[in-house]
Formats: structure tokens, sequence, C-alpha cells
């Protein structure tokens, strides 16, 4: 298996393990950070299968993608921490209130 | 030869284990401080795997943006979770799952089909594929700049990029705007941090400057530099610099929208020049580029600070609601 | 002079700067919405006119081209969504500069706004399937920190809700993407139309593509997000979100249907349509009953959006047989949808502000303290259940006939009781703003500007009822509906 | 190999030993203070054994002076943040480890 095939399961694996965790936990934290490792995996998949062209250098479009989506990717989180934050402050609790 | 290349597989093996493995540890340590823990060192093995997938590009931007921005992001929410941290040990927020097991197992199984899915059609593209690289290739000599993926940052899919600059000054205005006041703790004060955010202070400026001005030929570019300056910010910030009660707000706002409206204001130019929306007359391509990578740095690195201030600065002349 | 002008960059550009400089000077900022819709309102005239001259408009962003560079692109539907945007913001903005009360809330309200209707018009410009990402997040971050503006609980819980649900939707989105980016080596529509083949990479970007937009768009069972946001949200905002943001998800899926996934040679379409229709189907009935069981009147009118978008996706399973005849029904129901919702949500509002609450049963005798808004909410409700002359009736209408010709008699069934149960909550609320409260309440007084905002949109929604042939003519340019794929 | 590769690969091999040692005792010392020594100490002499290594395997002097730039912030950067995270917990009153 080349490196490509490999990080591109391991991405997969990421979105994987990042919706579970997005929906089995109820602590917004919690989600946060699952819907950037979920992130990271669709990242992982986008460069590595990047690496696919024959000469030395990779696709550079994919990357300059995920360099845009790591970008929008901190903004999301710095405002859902804001608003979990916000959240917090109104209900003392970092949950959402009968989680569907 | 053949032990280098098994090496080698190896270390890529192991380090998509133990990104598999941070990443579980990360969502399901009971403590939530052990888990932001853990997922800032998944952001820096995530730098290690960019490294070997040839994205210097990407892994600076996850380094300075993926594991330390965010990391410092999650930090300072957690802390405001419970302002109680401070005393004995900063170890109080704890995760506890209420779904019931069945629904984790649904869930889980669910998700299993899902991955098989999704692995089956990744191995079923063809392994050699060239994407838009050719057409990079051979519009590189017309785009300013040396380096593809500044290129196409820039250049090709500059629009984005505009976009990009928008979606950052919207989410300083999400957090703004849900946001509280931000309470300036008091600063932890110790002549080591003193001194070291005095000595890193004008290093990563310089850093930054390196990184812009590299970013036309080599690994490098707005975002990159811009995440430093953030940091840069952050370091201030958490060393106890504040912003000065006399200074003005609209001054803050400037930087803040100096990018995006930079972008802004090329691309109607251009347009109006070329006919096209951020069409760069090609022998002044790399200058424009700079300048926009410029403006560009100075409001990424303010925003990311901004952002990691968490509310509007308060300043005197600042209307209270 | 005029045939030069380049309106699609104006719709971007103009709220976009506009949004920028009402975050630096807070004081101008009401005056530069209200003049960038009205600006936006007459570039989309513009627009229209120029393409009915030359046809549909395209812009090499750059001037590379796709699928290297991003194309902004405009047929006939997305004018009919860049209207529907500009009328819906126009109406929004002059309602808003009377609704907030508090200088604090204003001042966060507008550049945000803006900003927001900067990326909607973004959105149905562009051609290029990541740019739609950005534009995606760019709304999405937007509409999330709209909703939470009123604060308090509940609209708080309800926009964290709202912003995990889009920021899925946007993940599932993206890996699409990037399988389809790395399948055809494009992210260019017209470019991947053309390409387009079917392999399990395609089929599992199918699948990630419409599970993220139907969640962003709220298709039943993935609405759950939809009623709390919605209807904790200031007035102004809940139209804006259930009037054009929810449409924007759904034209993308619309427009990838159209010109991606469903095409003769794969033959992908099959199967997913009925799905399709059965989802939306059973949103209609659900999303109705739902409506019908609340007591507040923003949740009835959020629920109402959940049956609503229902029928949008009623036409998937049936435009196999009856090509454009079903889609020209959706194009009609989501303008007359969002003309009717912006309506009904800024009646609300008025509501709210009259009686300082929103619950239907201590309505009391609105239809003679506050004529217009009574009368604003009946029009929109009139589209709403689809009664002629509406546009809404139109839609509906087309749907049945499209139905009815192909005896698809489970879609009928759908469609007709969908009618029967919005009648019956439209009536619900109708019925108790004659009758007198058990206890009369303390009324504040509404300004005429917020009553009349409602009563354009609500009459737009009417009028649509009589310009039937223009509209699908314009609608038409660039025959998304019936080719299949972009043609440039 | 040359003579230079020997020496690079000996300096990089026992580099790496110091920071398998560090992580060693960052596991497995009992208190904070213990391990934030045993991680600065170890660490900071293992990056400069392999920085030192791959200087040898360059050219150029630029990149050169870049590596040890970077050997120099992370000394500076590590002895500041153990300090920090050390008075930190002495502030909170974590214990001293004693037999």
């Amino acid at each position: 298996m080349t490196p490509t095939l490999l990080f591109a399961l391991v991405g997969i694996g990421l979105f994987s393990l990042g919706l579970y965790a997005l929906i089995v936990h109820a602590h917004l934290l919690r989600k946060i950070l699952a819907i950037n490792i979920m992130g990271s995996g669709v990242f992982l998949i986008l460069v590595a299968l990047a690496k696919r062209t024959s000469e030395t250098t990779p696709d550079p479009v994919p990357h300059a993608m995920v360099i845009t989506g790591i970008v929008v990717a901190v903004s999301a989180t710095a405002l859902a921490l804001s608003i979990m934050l916000k959240l917090n402050s109104e209900t003392g609790c970092a949950e959402l209130p009968d989680d569907v | 030869m053949e032990t280098i290349n098994l090496l080698i597989w190896s270390f890529d093996a192991l380090l998509g284990l133990c990104l598999l493995w941070l990443a579980w540890r990360t969502l399901s340590a009971p403590d939530l401080y052990k888990a932001v823990v853990l997922f800032v060192a998944f952001g820096l093995l995530m730098t290690l795997a960019w490294v070997r997938l040839d994205a210097p590009d990407v892994a600076l931007a996850e380094a300075a943006i993926g594991a330390g921005l965010t990391g410092a992001l999650l930090l300072s929410a957690l802390a405001r979770l419970d302002p109680a941290v401070d005393d004995q040990s900063i170890v109080t927020q704890k995760d506890n799952r209420p779904k019931s097991e069945s629904v984790q197992w649904a869930a889980f199984m669910s998700l299993i089909l899902v991955a098989i899915g999704l692995g089956y059609s990744v191995l079923s593209l063809p392994l050699k594929f060239k994407g838009l690289s050719p057409e990079v290739t051979e519009q590189l000599v017309n785009s300013g700049v040396e380096n593809p993926v500044t290129a196409v940052l820039l250049n090709f899919r500059g629009y984005d990029t505009l976009l990009e600059m928008a979606v950052l000054l919207i989410a300083l205005l999400g957090v703004w705007s849900t946001g509280n006041k931000p309470k300036y703790d008091k600063p932890f004060s110790s002549p080591v941090l003193d001194f070291l955010s005095r000595l890193l202070t004008p290093i990563l400026i310089l850093v930054a400057a390196y990184l812009l001005w590299v970013g036309a030929h080599a690994p490098g570019g707005a975002f990159q530099a811009g995440s430093i300056l953030g940091a840069v910010g952050v370091l201030l910030l958490l060393s106890g610099w504040r912003l000065q009660k006399d200074s003005s707000l609209l001054l803050i706002r400037l930087i803040l929208l100096a990018g995006p409206f930079a972008f802004v204001a090329m691309a109607v130019i251009t347009m109006m020049i070329e006919g096209q929306l951020l069409q760069y007359p090609p022998a002044h391509a790399g200058l424009l580029i700079l300048v926009l990578e410029t403006t560009a740095t100075l409001s990424i690195g303010a925003t990311l600070a901004a952002l990691f201030l968490g509310g509007p600065p308060h300043l005197k002349n600042e209307e209270s609601p | 002079m005029l045939s030069n002008m380049h309106f699609d960059i104006i719709l971007i550009m103009l709220p976009l700067i506009a949004g920028m400089l009402g975050f630096l000077w807070p004081a101008v900022a009401r005056i530069l919405g209200i003049f960038t819709t009205a600006a936006g309102v007459i570039s989309v005239i513009g627009l229209g006119w120029q393409m009915q001259l030359n046809g549909t408009h395209l812009h090499a962003i750059g001037g590379w081209g796709a699928p290297l560079g991003i194309d902004l692109y405009a047929d006939g539907l997305s004018l009919l969504m860049l209207a529907m945007t500009a009328i819906v913001g126009f109406a929004v903005s002059i309602y808003s500069s009377r609704y907030f009360t508090h200088r604090h809330d204003e001042v966060r309200f507008w550049p945000i706004w803006l900003l927001l209707l900067s990326a909607l018009n973004a959105l149905f410009l562009s051609a290029d399937i990541f740019n739609l990402y950005v534009t995606l997040e760019l709304m999405g971050l937007g509409a999330v920190t709209l909703s939470a503006l009123a604060g308090g609980k509940l609209a708080i819980a309800g926009a964290m809700r709202y912003l995990l649900a889009t920021l899925l939707g946007s993940m599932c989105y993206l890996l699409g993407v990037a399988l389809l980016y790395h399948s055809f080596g494009t992210v260019d529509i017209a470019t991947l139309s053309a390409r387009i083949d079917s392999s399990p990479a395609v089929w599992a970007a199918l699948g990630l593509i419409l599970a993220g937009l139907a969640l962003k768009t709220a298709l039943f069972p993935l609405h759950f997000w939809l009623p709390p946001a919605h209807a904790s949200a200031p007035a102004p905002v809940s139209a804006v979100l259930s009037a054009l943001v929810v449409k924007a998800s759904f034209y993308i899926l619309l427009r990838l249907w159209l010109s991606v996934f469903n095409n003769q040679q794969t033959g992908m379409g099959d199967g997913v349509d009925t799905l399709l229709g059965i989802l939306g189907g059973t949103a209609v009935l659900w999303g109705s009953i739902q409506a019908l069981r609340q007591t507040r009147l923003k949740l009835l009118i959020a629920y109402s959006t959940v049956a609503q978008i229902g029928y949008l996706f009623l036409a998937f399973p049936l435009a196999a047989a009856s090509g454009g005849l079903a889609w020209n029904a959706v194009a009609y129901l989501a303008l007359s949808h969002a003309l009717a919702k912006a309506a009904m949500f800024l009646c609300a509002g008025n509501l709210l502000r009259f009686g300082g609450h929103d619950r239907i049963a201590d309505l009391d005798r609105v239809v003679q303290r506050l004529p217009l808004t009574a009368g604003a909410f009946a029009l929109a409700g009139v589209s709403i259940m689809g009664l002629p002359p509406s546009g809404g009736f139109i839609g509906k209408w087309l749907l049945l006939k499209a139905s009815l010709d192909q005896g698809n008699w489970a879609i009928t069934t759908v469609l007709i009781l969908g009618g029967l149960l919005a009648a019956a909550y439209i009536f619900k609320v109708l019925g108790h703003t004659f009758i007198q409260a058990p206890q009369p309440h303390e009324a504040t007084a509404v300004p005429a500007r917020m009553e009349w905002a409602a009563l354009l949109l609500a009459s737009s929604a009417i009028i649509l009822g009589f310009m039937a042939s223009p509209i699908l003519e314009l609608v038409n340019i660039g025959d998304a509906f019936t080719s299949p794929g972009i043609k440039l | 190999m040359t003579i230079t590769d020997y020496l690079s690969l000996t300096l990089m091999i026992t580099g790496a030993i110091f920071f398998l040692a560090g992580t060693l005792g960052l596991l497995r010392f009992p208190d904070v203070y213990t391990r934030l020594h045993a991680l600065t100490k170890a660490d900071n002499l293992g990056l400069g054994l392999i920085i030192t290594g791959l200087i040898l395997q360059l050219e150029s002097w630029t990149v050169a002076g870049k590596l040890i730039l970077i050997w120099l912030l992370v000394l500076l950067a590590g002895g500041c943040v153990a300090h920090l995270i050390a008075r930190g917990a002495l502030q909170r009153n974590v214990r001293l480890w004693k037999r």
C-alpha cells in the first residue's frame, strides 16, 4: 500500500471517528473537537490523493483548498466555542438541552 | 533500498495509527482538559503527516493554526467554562455520556459501514491521476509567483481567498456578537514571561515577515504569516498587554478590515482595468499579490488574536449595551 | 453602457463592501443596508434584462476560466434565486430599520446581515463546487450568528444546534467535493457535467453531498435543528433563514442534481429520486401535523417551513417523466414560499412586538387592531395553502398536474393532504386573530414600516400567481431544467 | 558512507536516545516537577544533537543558520515554559514528590 492510500484511509477513519463522537457525546466541547477531527480527516483525504500525480510535486490545488479549509475550521471553532460559553453562562451547563 | 522503503513505510503506518489512536483518545478521554491536550498533540502529528505528503504549505498552516491557535482557543474556552478551575486543579470539566448503549452501538455499526463504503470508494480511484497540476504548471509563469500553492490561493482561485477573508470577518463578528465583553484576567505575572514575550515578539514578527516574503517562491504565505502574527497577539494578551484605553477603536477595526478591503478593492480595480474580477495585469501580478498578502497577513493576525480574546475589546468610547 | 454593467459582480461586492463599512462606522450601517438592498433589486432587474437579451451570463474570475479558475455563471435558475434574495432582502432591510429597539442589537445585526447577503448572492452565482463550499460556510456562520442575536437560553441553544448541524453538513459536502475532484480533476460544474461517470467514488460523493445538503436544507428526518433555531431568532432573521438560507443549500442540491448526478448516461439518478420523494412527502405530512400542534406562532411557522421544504423534494421522482414541468413547479414553489414565509415571520414579529408574546391562543382581536399585519398574514397564508390566485397555487398546481399525468397517486394524495393540513394550521391562527382573548393584553404600537414590509412580501406572493408565463420564461433561460448539464 | 555520514548518524541516534529518555521520564517520573525536569533537559540536548547531525549533512550555511535558530528558540521557549508550568503548579499548591 502506498502512503497515498494509507493516509487517505486514515483520513476516512478520522472522518468516521469524528462523526461517531459527534453523535454519541453530549458535551459541546467534545462535539466541537469531533467536528475538528472530521475536518482533519477530510483534509487528509484531499491532500493524500493529490500525491497521485506522476511528477515529484503533488497537485497544488487541493493543498490550497486545505489551507482555505483550515482557516474556515478555525473560524467556525472560534464561533462555536463562543456560543458554547454563552450557553454555559445562560444555563450553567455546556450541553444542549433535551438533546435530540 | 528495500530496507529504507520498508522503514519509511513502517514510519507512515505508525504515524497513521498514532493519528487514529490520538483521535480516539481525544474523543473518548473522560477528562476534557486531557482531551484538548491530546487534540493539540494530534494537530502536531497531522503536521508531520502533511510533511510526509509533500505538503509543506499545509504543514505550516496546520502547525500554526490547526495545532497552535485552535489549541489556544480550546484551552481558553475550557478555562472559562469553569471559573472555579484556578484553585486546586485544572481538571474539573468532566464529560458524561447520557446516550444509551443501544444508540452507541447503532451509531458505531452504521459508521463502520460508512467507513467501509468510503474506504472502498477511495481504493477504487485510479492510482495515477494528474488533477489540475498540468494546468497550474503551464500557467505558473503568468501567475506572478513561483510557489504553485500561492499561485492557486492568490491568483487562480484568489476569489476563494477573498471570500475566505470574509469568513474570518464574519466569525469575528459572530464572536463579538455572542461573546461577553472579555474579562481581562489578572495576567500571570512573571519576569520570565515578560522576558520571553519581549524577546519573542520581534523575532516572531520577523518570522512572519519572512514567511510572507518567501511565500512567493517557497512554502509560506499570507495565512501562515498571519497565524504567526496571531500567535504574537495571543502571547502578548497572555503576558498582560492590554489595549490602551485611549487608543481608537476605529484603528483596530481598520486593521481587521485591511485585508478583506484590499482584496475587494483589488478585485474591483483589476476588473475595471482588465475586464475580469481579480485579473491581474501579468507584468505586475507578483507585486499586486505581495500587496494583497501583506494586508491580508495583518488582518489575519489581528483577527486570530481577536478571536482568542473572545469579545469586543472594551474601550471607553464604546457605548455599553 | 448599461448592457456592459457587471450586475453580477455588484450583487456580490456591494453588500460585502457595505457590510465592512457598516462594521467600521456603525452609525451609517442602517442607511447603507437599505441602500444596498435597494441597489440589489435594481441589479437583479438589470441582470435579468441583460440575460433576456443575451442568454446566460458567464464571468471568468481572474480571466483564467474553468477548470483552473473559478467561473461565475447565471442562468434562469440562478436569476430566480437572486431575484428572491433581492426582494426578501429589501423587505427585511426596510423592516429591520425599525425592528431593533436596542442600538446594541442593531449595531451587531447590519454588518452580519450584509455579509450574509453577499454570501447568498455569491452562492447563487458560483459555478464551482469548492467555491460553493466557501460561500456555504460564510452563509452558515452568518446565519448562526444572526439566529443567536436575540440572546436567551432558547436562542443560544437553537443557534448552537444549528451551528453543529450546518458544520456537519459542510463536512459531508466537502468530502463529496474531494471525491469528485479526485475522480475528475475539476471542481467546475460544467466540466464535471461533461466528465461525469459512474464509479464507487462518485456514488460516495453523491451520498455525502446529498446528505450534507439535505441536513442543511432541513429535509425530514434531518430537520431537527430548524424549528428551535428559526423560532427563537429575531423576526427579520427568521424571515431570512426560512426564506433564503435553507433555499441556498437546496439550490446547490438541485443544481448538482440537474447538471452532475442525474445524468442519462450514468443512470445514477434512478432510485435516489424516489428516496428523496418519499422523504419529501413525509416532510410535508409530518411538518404540517407538527405545525398544527404548536401553540406558539413562530414555532408553527417554522414547522410549516419543514413541510414546505418537503414539496420541493416531491418534484424529484416526478421529474424523470415530466422533466421541465416538475422543475418549473419547484422554481415557483421556492420563490413563492420564500416571499410568503418571510411575510409570515415578519407578521409574527409585528404580533410579538404588539402583544409581547406569540401564543396563538392569545392573539386577541388582532384583525381590528393591526389590520395590515393580519391582512399580510392572510395573504401569505393563501400562498402557503396553495389557494388561487397565488404563487403557491401555481407551484402546487404544476406539481399536481405532473403527478396526475403520471398517475402517481401517492404524490397526489400527499399534495391534497398537505394542502388541507396547511389550511388547518393557517386558519387556526387566523381564527384566533378575530377572537377576543380571555384577558386583554397591554399592546405596544407597531411602526408602520414593519407592517408595510410584511404586506409588500405577502402581496408579492399573491402577484406571482398572475405572472406565471413571464416568470417561467425567465427561469428557463439557459435550459437548466431540460438539458443535462450547464450549457456554456 | 563517508566519515561525516557516520558521525552525523551517531549524533542523530544519540539525540533520538535522549528524546526517548526524556519521554520515558515524562511518563514514569512521579510528579510535575521531575517530569518537567526530564522532559526539558533531555529534549533540549536531544534536539541539539540531532540538529548538529543534520548540519553535517548540509551544504548551505543559511539552512544551517536556520536550524541553529530553531534550536535556540526551542531552548528558550522550552526553558521558559517549563519554569512557568512549575511556577503555576507551585502556586496551585501541587505538592513536591517525597520518597
